[in-house]
Formats: structure tokens, C-alpha cells, sequence
């Protein structure tokens, strides 16, 4: 089995002391490969990535990152340690330029890497080329979504923690991404991903893991999981076919 | 007890905070020397903030407290607020504003500690014509109570000497460029120009007087050259002329000797407003020493008409008498700018007198 | 909190200040009495901004137009019960017109031309002698009668002005438990996807302010009627500032927040400032810039105002 | 295949929403190049095209959030080109947002109640009527449709993505619009979510002859929601029929779908 | 015709002073999304302390130098540690609210620890003036406007040309983000409050000889210079001086030709013009797409 590279133990973390979000959640992550984290609206898939790149600090139960404890840990250390992020919703700095937002993902880079970095990932979104001196904030949906990736990648990161992908994305792009991750996997880089387009998602992934509630429902191989009826009926929805009736 | 209400705050900080050290300053002295009739002064100010609904709420303060007398405000719009509830309840209150209507409503508990502008204005009108034989004068004020007052008193004053008024030019408190004020005064091509605002302000009108050259006569009220106006006007200052009914600079002994003692204690000279406050404090003993009693409404009933002079009690200054509206006359001076210092050029006589 | 306690709580608060003002001297009446005229003020403020979410600097005009008029028209004769809706309706009138700007624009620059339009409000006071007396101001404004009573005494006027203020505070709680109230929030919190929604935008925006005005607008009147004497000075755009760290202070969004925040704002000054106590006199003269570190203070541990502890406690411990 | 509404065919000359020659110009970028297309009453048609091909503008020109350049557009028959996003939710024209757009502040229930209280009685009236204007049922049930029961309470802007992206949606169909414009409302939606919304949809459209328009990058949604869809490249309509055509259509495959 | 000249002249000077302060302004804006109320008085407090050295005897350049340092430390780094820090996590409201606070204070520590009065200030530039076609300029209205200009220009190339710069605007559009992407935002927060600081001492040394030294000088100051930063918009370095120097020469022109006691009002009307007709300010340009 492939070296643990992110471990959650028993984590407790949330927004505020009355609302625990994470219920001593157990989970991990593994070297070179694409974790799948899945389940319900709400279930906390976000919060495991947040408190994870020190965005939230868990009240108990330990974060480890190559065995060493990072709770809390601030994002820029943790960025020098080779994690990168790509959260979910907005992430641009709407009146900065395109091409000055990508500068600033080089940002804790040397300066002098920077412009071919950036030129490697013009060529993986070519969209992004075409509104380079545009404010970021007049860009479509998918294309802001394709300069954040682009803007991690830029980093090179060892672990990419990277937030429902998917989300704006053409089918094309979506499998380009997915295939990207999958590379990058193959090539060492741990991958935690989250993702609701589960039946795309699952194809490329190693791992799922079931998140529910804030605990750790399910773990297994992403291609069994493909196969398994009852988690097509719970999770993909096919057969729930109960009609709801409209509000009148 | 006495009770001070000045303006520590707000527009009218460098007035209060002058009048108030003038008053600490006598209330220290008459304490030293065994207070009045053998109970030492206990002064309390409090800050109006030179907001009227303050004033008010501090005079009734003050009156709760049981206050003997209450000195203040300076600001014109606040006393006049504040008036009515020292009056409502009979206690004598000094003032240094200078707004004529003060004393023109028949409250017979209000006493000034200062010309009223009524008073001043016809005396600069005169010099103005007689003077500097002006046949036509630009006036700039300050838009404010202060200003505006004197500026109706001076027209008045004018109208009544016969000479004209050529660009009539408000301003605003706090002004900085003048630039516009100045060009305006300049093409109105009256003989003099009469300016009337306050100190800073009138520090930088000279400035700007100076910077384009405008080279008629300049002559104003007290403010134009007290000693803050020439320590912040500079080189620009001199040759202002002014008429002062208080200064720290005039040629009287008594006055040195407080100008003295307020260097001493505060350092730095007293404006007009610190012997209001400094004067005000020694009417009140020499006037409840002639009563013999602390009572508020005989100390008023004494005021009117009363005269005090400097041979009661050097504290008081210069010599001065009260009329039945609680207006006060005395001597005043006309000072002028002379290498960066106020010079007496003329000791006026009170008004009364003439 | 439960309905019935928090009316019992209320109706203890009001007998409280009903009957300690018997007690008070003079000036102490007279300061809650202000206080009261200016907690009509901060709550159209906290409509207006807390709840609707308009930054406006400009109250302390509507305060002062609803001063004015009630200066002259009650010197013109006019009894207090009819300047009241006229001095509404004007300043909510003139609400309207000042929130245009907020049409246009959002937060500062809305907070800047509302200050704008107090300044020329000002401006106007000072320099429009003929109507407003200029910088010398109208006295000699006299007190209501009431059903004959005469409501020219300290305390009388003081209840009659807290009678006033319940009324008032009545209309503003109706207001915002009614849809209106979502609405302002809704305006507040979102108006591209309000106003997708058939939430008129254009109307609730103008309506919280022209609302907020009318408020300040009654106090104004309450204001001149109580100090007798008026002049621009307490209708200047500092006072527009005060009032907004008032409703902040106490709490924006919060229905008590303004009678908190005006108490320490408008009587925690005076209380110092009457004190003899010696470390207490100190504050004479530097309490503003100990209440200014205060509020410093405030926005870092309750950036709410004072009546959100209770979110606060629930809060710590949260994300960083 | 699930066939929702009348069809296509049925409705073509006696259209309900007509676009006519749209355009939308950014200096040289052409978001919006002249798009034309009619949706019948009680239809759905499903809107397709790579990121940037202009489906977002073009409906955000269509429902007067900003002026198109060029091109009118008509909604029963009366032109509402460049109307307030106001004056047609009175017309009964709803929307969701493709990026979240909640009141962040007010509990979810309230999101759901303000979102259909403007349209009961008067303005003045609301002064006057019940808190929660005689909706909190039907939020209620919108809430329990939504799954979203356990979190009704809460400010709507401390709730994750998806769940806010389904208060958008729940809010856009609490007054009973007649047409509602859609934008990828799956996006961050679980799956099993994702098939409910879908029947609520058709259920919806079936009940009460609703017609939407629906943005979605989610093929298989599409494929079985929309009798008829549009796919847009570059601004422009490339390919517009049956979804199973248009599917196939080789140039929409290379620019879109892929394989 | 020769004093319309005069007048645009020295409105001119007047508005480089408007503009100087309308700079932080907009820097503050651009950097860390905040307004600050007390920027005025961010002004009067470097002005007392150049006094305060000056009347312990050192000449005006150690006092300037001295000062910097002073307000890179108080104005810099301590309203950074002490108020920024822990307010920047609620929001910008609360921060705002906060210098309000700050203001009050300082104005109020300045007032009763120091005096209520106003204080001559030794002008950097020579006394003298130059006249030319009957126009008169003095060397301090010059040497202002030049010194502003200059300053200006540094700022906005710094700003929008450099990597740093822009780190600093990528914190204040998007605090999160720029954590995301191992942006120091504390330490981007800190240049801005040090280069403001430094703003701050260079703008008291050009305008307290005209305005004065007392304490509340950042009043006026303060709000003239903040319209000034919205009327040539507050997205844009170069726009403060723009607005400045519109507004004092606008001043003067209806000083003169129509009312004084209107003047104060010219800044006012001109920038609720502007807000109406292009909120984004003159040279600002449109901030994001909305939707
Ligand atoms: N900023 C916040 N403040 C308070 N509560 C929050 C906040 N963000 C999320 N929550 C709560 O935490 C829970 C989990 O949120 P999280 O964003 O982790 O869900 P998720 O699994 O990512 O869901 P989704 O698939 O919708 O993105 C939700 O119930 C939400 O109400
Ligand atoms: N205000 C604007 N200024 C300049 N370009 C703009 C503006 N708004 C949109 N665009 C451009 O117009 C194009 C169309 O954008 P739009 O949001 O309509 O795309 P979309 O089809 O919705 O894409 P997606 O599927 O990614 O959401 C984009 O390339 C975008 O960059
Ligand atoms: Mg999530
Ligand atoms: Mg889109």
C-alpha cells in the first residue's frame, strides 16, 4: 500500500462551538494517488479540505501531513511543504488582470520561473490565452474555474488538494482536467480530490471516500464502488425515482 | 462655587480654553489670598463641546449644583441658550460673548466681560473715517455668529460715519485658501479693508493679503492682531491695525503684571478671552465683598450700574462700570503691528465718556 | 427571547424611567429627555442603515430640518400634534430625494454623499439667514401643551417625549416584523438577486431612508421644543457621525441597539463629566479619546455593537 | 426518453419567449453574436456550449441584468427587451444564478419567503400582513424538498456550496413563475439531488405548464429534460434541435462534448 | 482674464495639497479595502511630532527624518498590529467604524495632552514668489505641486507595476485567495500602512505651513481630500490628483465669481455630480461584471 500522505484522527472541527461539523473524522490519502471524497450536500467534504490547509483549526483529534502534525498550520507553510488548494466558489481577484492573477499564483515562487510556468499552463487552457489583459471577474464561470486550476498547477505542487473541479466546466474540459489529475497522479502527486460529478470522477480516482454527516461512511477501490448498485441508488440517484409532488 | 462653562471642544476650543485659564488663573490668586469673605473659590468647568443643547444641559448642572455664579459661555448661540436657565433660576451669569442681542433681552442676570460689538464697531467706524479719512471699505468676515454680528455691527457703523462699503466678502470658519477673498477685496478698489474673523483665519487672509500684494490699510477688531494671529502670520502681519478692547500687550501696569503670571502658569500669553475669564473671576469678589453676603440675586441687583476700578482691586484690571443691561465700558486701545509685535497706538476712552 | 418575558422586561425598563424621574434633578431630567429626542434619531439611523444596510451620514440633517421646521412653525403659532406629521413628511420627503444617490451607488460612497448632503444642509441653515436666523439661530421656542396640560415643565415634558419615543419604537417594530422588514434585509444582504425577485429595490431603497428621515425628522421637532433655542452647530455632519457610532456601539441591525448606543454616546459623557471622583475627572477632558479606544475596543471584540454578546459567545472559538 | 410538456412541434409560430438576433459586444469580444430562438408555453429547452460560448451573457441579456447591444427580445407578446430584471420577475420570468447568490444573512426559510412575499397584494399592503405573508407553508415544503430541513434556521450564507446552490433554485420557483431561466443549476449538486430536481422540473412543467430554459454542462440532466436544445459556440447558435441530434452533430461533438 | 489665471494658479496649489492627502486614500483603498477615517489626523499627528522635535532643537530635516521613523513604527506598524490585525477578519464595517474611534482619540490626546491651538510650521520651500504675466506664485505652491505630482506617479507605478503592488491589491480584493496562493496578507497589510505612514509625514511636511498645526486640521483636510479621491476615482493613484487639484481650483472660481459662502459646498456638489454620473470616479475604471 502507498505511503500515507495525508491522515485525518478522529478530527473534530467546525464553524462555531455549538455546530461540530467534523465528527471525529478518520480519513487519509495517499501517495500518488487521486483520493475521491464524496457524499450529500453539507456532509463536511469542504470542511475536511479547509481545516486541512489550515483554514480552520480542529478542536481535537490531529491533522498529519507526511506523519507530521499540521493543525492549524497557516497556508503559506504549508504551501512551502508542497500542498496546493483550489477551493470551491469564488477564488480570483476579480479587478486584477488574468495575467497578473496567474503571476500572483507564482507568487512564492523564484521570480525568474515564473513566466514559462505560466506559459505551460496557457498551453493546457488555451481559453485563458485569449483574455489574458482582461479583469478576471469579466470571465465566464468555466473559464475562471479553468484559471484557478491553471493557477495551482503553476506550483507544481507534491499534494494538490482541489475542490469539486468540475463546477462550471464543459464535458471536454472536464475530462481534460480529470486526465490531467490522473497524470499527475501516475507522475507522484497526491491527489485529494471532491467532486459531486461522482460517475466521471470515479473513473479516474483510486480511492472514494464516503463522507456523511461528518464521519467517514465508506472507503473502498473507485472502481469497485462503479460497479455497486446499492451506491449507484444512493449516491448517483438512479431509482429514486419516488415523484415529489409540486408545491402548489 | 462657581461654575465655568466654556467651550473646551468643538469650534470655539481656543476661545474657552482661554477664558477657562483666565478664570483658573484669578480663582487661584483670590484663593491664595483667603478667597471671598473667607470661602476659598471652588471653580468647576465643564466643556459645551460649543454645542448650545450642551451648554444648556451644563447650566442647569451648574444650577442644580448650586452654583453661586456661573461664568460663560463664550460662544454667542450658546449663551444665549444657556441664559435662559441661570436666569430661570437667579443666578448671576458672566459672558464673554459678544453678540448685541445678549444683553437686549432684559435678563438681569446676564453680564458681559467684554465690549459688545455695538460698542467696538462705532469706535473702528470712527477711526476708519477720521483715521485713516477712508471714504470707501471692503469688509471680509467669518461666516459664524461672531462674524456675522460684527459684520452687521460695522456696516451700521459705517453707514452711520457716512463712508461706504465696497465688496462685502464672508468666509468661512476654518478657511484655508484665501486667495479668492484676497482678489476679490483687491479688484473692489475700496480705500481700506476691514477684516473680521478669527484668529487663525485672520493669520492666513494677512498671508494671502501680503502674497498679492495688496497695499491699502488693514485694520480690524481684536482678533486681527492678537498674539497668536502674529505668531502665525509672521512678516505678513505688520502694519494690521486693530481695535482692542482687552489686550495682554496694553501699557498698564496691572494688565503686565496678569500677562505675567498667565505666562507663568500656562505658557503662553493670554488672547482677550483669558482676561475675560480672569476679570469676570475678580468682579465676583470685589462685587460680593461690597454686598458683604453670597447671594446670587443682590449680586445681580449690585451689578447693574456698579463701577469697579483698579484701586478696589487690581485684579479687575482696568477700571469699568456696568450699565443696567449688563453691558460694561472702559478704555480700549488701537493697536497696530509693528515688527512682529502688538504696539498701543491710542488709548481710547470708554464710550460712556466721550 | 420569549414574547412575554421581553415585554415584561420592556414594560420594567419604561416604569423604571417613568419613575426615577422623579427622583432626578433638573439637569438629569433634562439629559434623558435628550437622550430620548435622540434615540428618535439613531433609530430611523438604524433602519436606515442597520437594517436596510445603507451607509448614511447624513441624520443629523433630517434632525435638524425636523428642528427647524418645528422652530418656526411653532413660533408661527401652530400647535406641536400638527408640526409633527408635517415635520415628517417633509423630511421623509427629503429622504426620498437623498436616496437617489443610494440608487446609484453602495457603502462609503453612499456614507460620502449622504455626509455631503448634510453638509449642504448645513450650509444652508448658516447661510440662509432670513429663514433659519443664520448662525444666531431662533429662540424662544416654546413647549406643547398636551389635552391641556402644559408640558412645559422638565418632567412633564420627559414623559411626554418617552411616550413619544414607545410610539415611535411601536411603528419600527411593526415595520420590521412585517414583510417589509425581510425586505429591507433582502435589499441589505443582495439586491441584484432581490431585485430578481420582484423585491423593488428602487422602492425600499428610498423608503429606508425616507423612513430613517422621517424618524430623525420627529426628533428634530422634539429636539427644538426641548432645548428652545436652535442654531446649525448640533445639525453639523459631526453629529451625523456620532449618531452612526451610536446605532454601531450599541448594535446595528439590533432593535435596543440605538438607546444603548445613544446612553453611552449622549449621558455617559455628562455622567463623567458631573463626577467628582478623581480618576473620573480626568475624563472630562479626555473622554473622547478614551470612548474613541473604546470603540476600537468594541469593534474587536464585538464588531455587532454591544447587544450581540450573545452571537459572540456562540462565535469564539471559531475560524480565524 | 422522458418527454415533458407539449412538444416542440406543437407550439413553433405561437411562441412564449422569442429572441430575436441578440447580440452582446465587449469592445472586440463578440460574447453574444446574434442569437435567435423561440420557447413555447410549457416547453423546456436545454442550453449547451463550451465555457465562454456566451450562455451566461445571453441571459443575463435576456433577463435586462445587462443591455444587450443589439437584437430585441419578447416575452407573450410584448417587448422586454432591456426591462429591469424587476419588471419581468412581475411577468413572471424567474432565474438562478450560475454563480451563488443567496441572502447570506437571513435564515434559509426567510431566503425562501422573501422570494415570493413581493408578490402578494400591495406594497403598502405588506405593511400590514402577516410576518411571513402567508408563505411559511409553502416554504416549509420547499425546504423539505429540498432536504435542507436541518439547516432552515441558519443564516443561508454558512451553509456549503451545494446547499446554497439549491436555496437559489428553491428560491427561483417560490412564486410560481411562468418561465424560468436556469443557469447550470446542478453545478455542486449531489447526483441523487441532481435526478429530483430534474423530476421536480417536469413535474412542475406538467402541473402547471411552466417553461424553462436550462444553461447545464451536465449532458445526461439535459439529455432527459429537454425535448429540445441549443448549443452554442462562440456566441452563436451552432446546432439547435432533438437533443439526440444535436448530440451527434459532429461539429458539436469536437467543440463541446468531445470523444 | 489675468485673475482668472491667479485664481486657477492658486487653486491649483490648493488642490495639490487636497491631492497629496487624497493619495493615502486611495492607497489604503487599493491595498487593503479599507477607508480611513482618521487619515486626516494621520496627517496632524506627524506635524506635532516634527513640532515637537523642532522645538527640542533639531533642524527640519532631522525632524522629518525623525518623524518618519516615529511614524513607521506608531502610524506603520502599530495601527497595523493593534487595530488592522485583529479587525480585518470581520470585515471592512467594523474597521472603518474603528478609525473613526481612532480619529476621536487622537484628536482628543492631541487637544488635551498638547494644546487646542494653532501652531506656525517652518515651510520646506523659500518664502519668496515669482510673478509671471502679472500672475503670482509663490515657490511653496510650486515646490507642492511638483512634490505631489512626483509622488503620485511613484506610488501608482509602484502599485499597479509591480509584483508586490499587486499582491498588496490581491488582499484586498480577495483575502482568502491570496492566503490560498501563500500571499503574506499581514505582511502586504503592513507595506501599506508603512508606506501610508510614510504618505502621512511627507503630506503634513508640504501642507502644515498653510494649514497650520493643530488638532483637528485633519478634519478638513480629511474629508476635502477624501472627495477628491472619489471624484478622480478611488481605483486609481493618479485620480487623487486630478480630484485635487479640480476641486481647489474650482473652489476659487466660484469663491470668486459667485459666493463664498458656497465654497465649501463646491467640493461637495462636484462629487455628487461625479458619483451620479460615473460613480467609479473620472480616471477609475469599472470595477467586475457583477453576475
Ligand atoms: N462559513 C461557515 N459558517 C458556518 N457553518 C458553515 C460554514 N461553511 C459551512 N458550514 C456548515 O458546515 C457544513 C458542511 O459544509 P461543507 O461546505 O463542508 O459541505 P460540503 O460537504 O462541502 O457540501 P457541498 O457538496 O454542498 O459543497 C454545512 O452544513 C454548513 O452548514
Ligand atoms: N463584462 C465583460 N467584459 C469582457 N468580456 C466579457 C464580459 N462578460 C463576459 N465576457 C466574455 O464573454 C464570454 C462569454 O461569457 P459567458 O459568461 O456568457 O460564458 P458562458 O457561456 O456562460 O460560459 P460558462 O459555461 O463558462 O459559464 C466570455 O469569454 C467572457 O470572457
Ligand atoms: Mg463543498
Ligand atoms: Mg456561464
Amino acid at each position: 500500500m502507498a505511503e500515507k500522505i495525508i491522515e485525518f484522527d478522529r478530527v473534530v472541527a467546525g464553524y462555531s462551538p455549538s455546530l461540530t461539523i467534523l465528527n471525529e473524522t478518520t480519513l487519509d490519502a495517499r501517495k500518488g494517488e487521486i483520493t475521491l471524497l464524496i457524499g450529500p450536500n453539507g456532509a463536511g467534504k469542504s470542511t475536511v479540505l479547509k481545516t486541512l490547509f489550515g483554514f480552520l483549526t480542529p478542536r481535537s483529534g490531529e491533522v498529519r501531513f507526511e506523519g507530521r502534525r499540521i493543525n492549524g498550520k497557516p497556508p503559506r507553510e504549508l504551501l512551502a511543504e508542497g500542498l496546493a488548494y483550489v477551493p470551491q466558489g469564488r477564488n480570483l481577484f476579480p479587478s486584477l488582470t488574468v495575467r497578473h492573477n496567474l503571476e500572483l499564483g507564482g507568487f512564492t515562487l523564484p521570480r525568474a520561473e515564473v513566466p514559462a510556468r505560466i506559459d505551460e499552463v496557457l498551453q493546457r487552457f488555451p481559453r485563458i490565452r485569449e483574455r489574458l489583459d482582461n479583469q478576471a471577474s469579466t470571465m465566464s464561470g468555466g473559464e475562471q474555474k479553468q484559471l484557478e486550476i491553471g493557477r495551482a498547477l503553476l506550483l507544481r505542487p507534491r499534494v494538490l488538494l482541489i475542490d469539486e473541479p468540475s463546477i462550471g466546466l464543459s464535458p471536454i474540459l472536464v475530462r481534460d482536467v480529470m486526465a490531467l489529475l490522473r497524470s499527475l497522479a501516475d507522475a507522484g502527486t497526491t491527489v485529494l480530490m471532491v467532486e459531486q460529478n461522482v460517475r466521471t470522477a470515479l473513473k479516474y480516482s483510486n480511492r472514494a471516500l464516503v463522507l456523511e454527516m461528518g464521519r467517514l461512511a465508506l472507503d473502498r477501490p473507485a472502481s469497485e464502488l462503479l460497479g455497486d448498485p446499492d451506491l449507484n441508488r444512493l449516491f448517483l440517484g438512479a431509482g429514486s425515482a419516488k415523484a415529489h409532488p409540486a408545491p402548489a | 462655587k462657581i461654575a465655568g462653562l466654556v467651550e473646551l471642544s468643538g469650534t470655539g476650543a481656543t476661545s474657552g480654553t482661554n477664558f477657562d485659564n483666565g478664570a483658573k488663573l484669578a480663582a487661584k490668586e483670590i484663593n491664595a489670598a483667603g478667597g471671598i469673605l473667607g470661602r476659598q473659590i471652588d471653580y468647576t468647568s465643564g466643556d459645551t463641546q460649543s454645542n448650545p443643547a450642551v451648554s444648556k444641559a451644563l447650566a442647569q448642572k451648574a444650577i442644580d449644583d448650586g452654583a453661586y455664579v456661573v461664568m460663560g459661555p463664550v460662544f454667542s448661540g450658546s449663551i444665549l441658550v444657556s441664559m435662559e436657565e441661570t436666569r430661570r433660576a437667579g443666578v448671576p451669569n458672566f459672558t464673554g460673548g459678544e453678540a448685541a442681542s445678549i444683553t437686549q433681552k432684559g435678563n438681569p442676570y446676564i453680564f458681559r466681560t467684554s465690549f459688545t460689538q455695538a460698542a467696538a464697531m462705532p469706535k473702528v467706524a470712527r477711526y476708519i473715517k477720521n483715521g485713516l479719512k477712508a471714504q470707501s471699505v471692503d469688509i471680509m468676515w467669518v461666516n459664524n455668529d461672531f462674524g456675522k454680528g460684527g459684520r452687521d455691527m460695522i456696516v451700521k457703523a459705517l453707514a452711520a460715519e457716512g463712508v461706504k462699503v465696497g465688496a462685502d466678502i464672508s468666509t468661512d470658519p476654518g478657511q484655508v485658501d484665501f486667495s479668492s477673498a484676497v482678489l476679490k477685496a483687491k479688484q473692489s478698489g475700496g480705500d481700506a479693508l476691514f477684516v473680521y474673523t478669527n484668529e487663525e483665519e485672520s493669520a492666513r487672509a494677512l498671508r494671502e493679503l501680503r502674497k498679492q500684494g495688496y497695499a491699502k490699510p488693514i485694520i480690524g477688531e481684536t482678533t486681527l492682531t492678537g498674539q497668536k494671529v502674529i505668531e502665525l502670520a509672521g512678516e505678513a502681519a505688520n502694519g494690521a491695525i486693530a481695535h482692542v478692547g482687552l489686550t495682554a500687550d496694553a501699557p498698564i501696569d496691572t494688565v503686565r503684571k496678569f500677562d505675567k503670571a498667565f505666562q507663568q502658569a500656562y505658557g503662553t500669553r493670554s488672547d482677550h478671552n483669558g482676561i475675560k475669564g480672569y476679570t469676570a473671576m475678580y468682579f465676583i469678589k470685589v462685587m460680593t465683598e461690597r454686598i458683604g453676603k453670597v447671594d446670587g440675586k443682590a449680586f445681580a441687583a449690585a451689578m447693574h450700574g456698579a463701577k469697579m476700578t483698579v484701586k478696589d482691586n487690581p485684579g479687575v484690571l482696568m477700571d469699568v462700570t456696568f450699565d443696567q443691561h449688563g453691558d460694561l465700558d472702559r478704555e480700549s486701545f488701537l493697536t497696530k503691528v509693528v515688527n512682529g509685535k502688538q504696539v498701543v497706538v491710542e488709548t481710547l476712552p470708554p464710550l460712556g465718556a466721550k | 427571547m420569549n414574547a412575554r418575558v421581553h415585554l415584561l422586561a420592556l414594560a420594567a425598563a419604561l416604569a423604571a424611567l417613568a419613575i426615577v424621574a422623579l427622583y432626578l434633578k433638573r439637569s438629569e431630567v433634562y439629559l434623558l429627555t435628550l437622550w430620548a429626542v435622540y434615540v428618535m434619531a439613531t433609530m430611523g439611523l438604524n433602519l436606515t442603515a442597520g437594517y436596510a444596510g445603507q451607509m448614511s451620514l447624513g441624520q443629523a440633517a433630517f434632525f435638524g430640518i425636523g428642528a427647524y421646521l418645528a422652530a418656526i412653525l411653532l413660533k408661527l403659532g401652530w400647535p406641536f400634534l400638527a408640526v409633527l406629521p408635517v415635520a415628517a413628511l417633509v423630511c421623509f420627503v427629503v429622504g426620498l430625494a437623498l436616496g437617489f444617490p443610494a440608487l446609484r451607488v453602495q457603502h462609503h460612497y453612499l456614507a460620502f454623499a449622504t455626509l455631503g448632503f448634510n453638509v449642504l444642509v448645513y450650509l444652508a441653515m448658516r447661510n440662509e439667514e432670513q429663514i433659519t436666523g443664520g448662525t444666531f439661530g431662533i429662540s424662544g421656542i416654546p413647549r406643547p401643551t398636551f389635552l391641556g396640560i402644559d408640558l412645559g415643565g422638565h418632567v412633564a415634558y420627559w414623559y411626554w417625549t418617552l411616550g413619544s419615543l414607545v410610539v415611535l419604537g411601536g411603528i419600527l417594530w411593526w415595520l420590521l416584523r412585517s414583510p417589509w422588514g425581510r425586505a429591507f434585509a433582502a435589499l441589505r444582504d443582495n439586491p441584484i438577486r432581490a431585485e430578481s425577485l420582484g423585491v423593488n429595490i428602487t422602492a425600499y431603497t428610498l423608503l429606508a431612508f425616507a423612513i430613517g428621515a422621517a424618524f430623525a425628522g420627529v426628533g428634530g421637532v422634539y429636539y427644538a421644543s426641548l432645548v428652545e433655542f436652535i442654531e446649525p452647530g448640533p445639525f453639523h455632519f459631526s453629529t451625523s457621525l456620532m449618531m452612526l457610532l451610536a446605532v454601531i456601539v450599541g448594535g446595528s441591525g439590533k432593535f435596543y441597539g440605538p438607546a444603548l448606543g445613544t446612553a453611552i454616546v449622549i449621558l455617559l459623557p455628562e455622567f463623567l463629566r458631573g463626577s467628582s471622583t478623581p480618576w473620573l475627572k480626568f475624563m472630562q477632558v479626555w473622554y473622547l479619546a478614551v470612548f474613541g479606544i473604546a470603540v476600537v475596543a468594541l469593534m474587536i471584540w464585538l464588531p455587532g455593537g454591544l447587544l450581540s454578546i450573545r452571537e459572540r459567545l456562540d462565535r469564539k472559538g471559531g475560524p480565524q | 426518453m422522458s418527454a415533458a410538456g407539449p412538444s416542440h412541434g406543437d407550439n413553433a409560430g405561437k411562441a412564449f419567449l422569442e429572441v430575436r438576433e441578440v447580440r452582446k459586444h465587449y469592445g472586440a469580444i463578440k460574447a453574444v453574436d446574434g442569437v435567435s430562438f423561440k420557447v413555447g408555453p410549457g416547453e423546456i429547452v436545454g442550453v449547451i456550449g463550451p465555457n465562454g460560448s456566451g450562455k451566461t451573457t445571453l441571459f443575463n441579456s435576456i433577463l435586462g441584468q445587462i443591455r444587450p447591444t443589439s437584437g430585441s427580445v419578447e416575452f407573450c407578446g410584448e417587448d422586454i427587451t432591456a426591462m429591469s430584471p424587476l419588471e419581468l420577475s412581475r411577468r413572471g420570468v424567474g432565474r438562478t444564478f450560475q454563480t451563488l447568490q443567496v441572502f447570506g444573512q437571513l435564515p434559509v426559510r426567510d431566503n425562501l419567503i422573501v422570494a415570493a412575499q413581493e408578490f402578494q397584494g400591495s406594497l403598502p399592503g405588506r405593511l400590514f400582513a402577516a410576518p411571513d405573508a402567508g408563505l411559511g407553508e409553502r416554504a416549509d415544503r420547499m425546504i423539505e424538498l429540498f432536504r435542507l430541513k436541518h439547516v432552515a434556521q441558519l443564516p443561508a450564507g454558512r451553509l456549503s456550496y451545494g446547499q446554497q446552490k439549491l436555496i437559489d433554485i428553491a428560491m427561483a420557483f417560490m412564486p410560481n413563475p411562468r418561465l424560468v431561466l436556469l443557469d447550470e443549476p446542478c453545478a455542486g449538486v449531489n447526483p441523487s439531488l441532481v435526478d429530483q430536481l430534474r423530476e421536480l422540473l417536469v413535474e412542475l412543467n406538467r402541473s402547471q405548464g411552466g417553461s424553462f430554459v436550462v444553461i447545464e454542462h451536465n449532458m445526461d440532466f439535459i439529455m432527459k429534460l429537454c425535448p429540445h436544445v441549443i448549443c452554442m459556440v462562440e456566441g452563436k447558435v451552432l446546432s439547435e434541435g432533438k437533443p439526440a441530434d444535436v448530440q451527434a452533430n459532429p461539429a458539436v461533438l469536437e467543440a463541446y462534448l468531445g470523444n | 482674464m489675468n485673475e482668472l489665471i491667479q485664481l486657477i494658479v492658486s487653486g491649483t496649489a490648493t488642490g495639490a495639497i487636497y491631492a497629496l492627502a487624497a493619495l493615502g486614500f486611495t492607497l489604503l483603498w487599493q491595498a487593503s479595502g479599507t477607508i480611513n477615517f482618521a487619515q486626516g489626523d494621520f496627517v496632524m499627528l506627524p506635524a506635532f511630532t516634527m513640532l515637537f522635535c523642532m522645538i527640542a532643537g533639531a533642524p527640519l530635516w532631522l525632524a522629518f527624518l525623525a518623524t518618519c521613523v516615529a511614524a513607521m513604527l506608531v502610524l506603520g506598524v502599530g495601527f497595523k498590529k493593534v487595530i488592522v490585525d485583529p479587525l480585518i477578519r470581520h470585515g471592512v464595517i467594523p474597521l472603518v467604524i474603528a478609525t473613526l474611534g481612532v480619529s476621536m482619540a487622537l484628536k482628543t490626546i492631541v487637544r488635551a495632552g498638547y494644546s487646542a491651538e494653532a501652531h506656525q510650521f517652518p515651510a520646506i520651500f523659500p518664502a519668496g514668489q515669482f510673478t509671471i504675466a502679472g500672475v503670482n506664485v509663490s515657490w511653496a505652491d510650486l515646490g507642492t505641486l511638483v512634490l505631489a505630482a512626483v509622488i503620485v506617479i511613484a506610488l501608482q507605478t509602484f502599485v499597479t507595476r509591480t509584483l508586490t503592488g499587486r499582491a498588496m491589491q490581491a488582499v484586498a480584493q480577495n483575502t482568502d485567495a491570496a492566503r490560498v496562493l501563500g500571499i503574506d496578507a499581514k505582511r502586504m497589510v503592513l507595506y501599506t500602512f508603512l508606506i501610508n505612514a510614510i504618505l502621512a509625514v511627507v503630506t503634513a511636511l508640504l501642507i502644515t505651513p498653510t494649514y497650520l498645526a493643530k488638532f483637528d486640521m485633519g478634519d478638513s483636510i480629511g474629508l476635502k481630500a477624501f472627495f477628491a479621491a472619489i471624484i478622480g476615482g478611488f481605483n486609481q493613484t493618479r485620480g487623487a490628483l486630478l480630484g485635487g487639484v479640480l476641486i481647489g481650483v474650482l473652489e476659487n472660481l466660484v469663491g470668486f465669481y459667485w459666493s463664498p459662502a458656497y465654497k465649501e459646498g463646491v467640493a461637495l456638489m462636484l462629487f455628487l455630480v461625479v458619483i451620479l454620473w460615473r460613480p467609479e470616479g473620472l480616471l477609475g475604471k469599472v470595477e467586475e461584471r457583477k453576475v
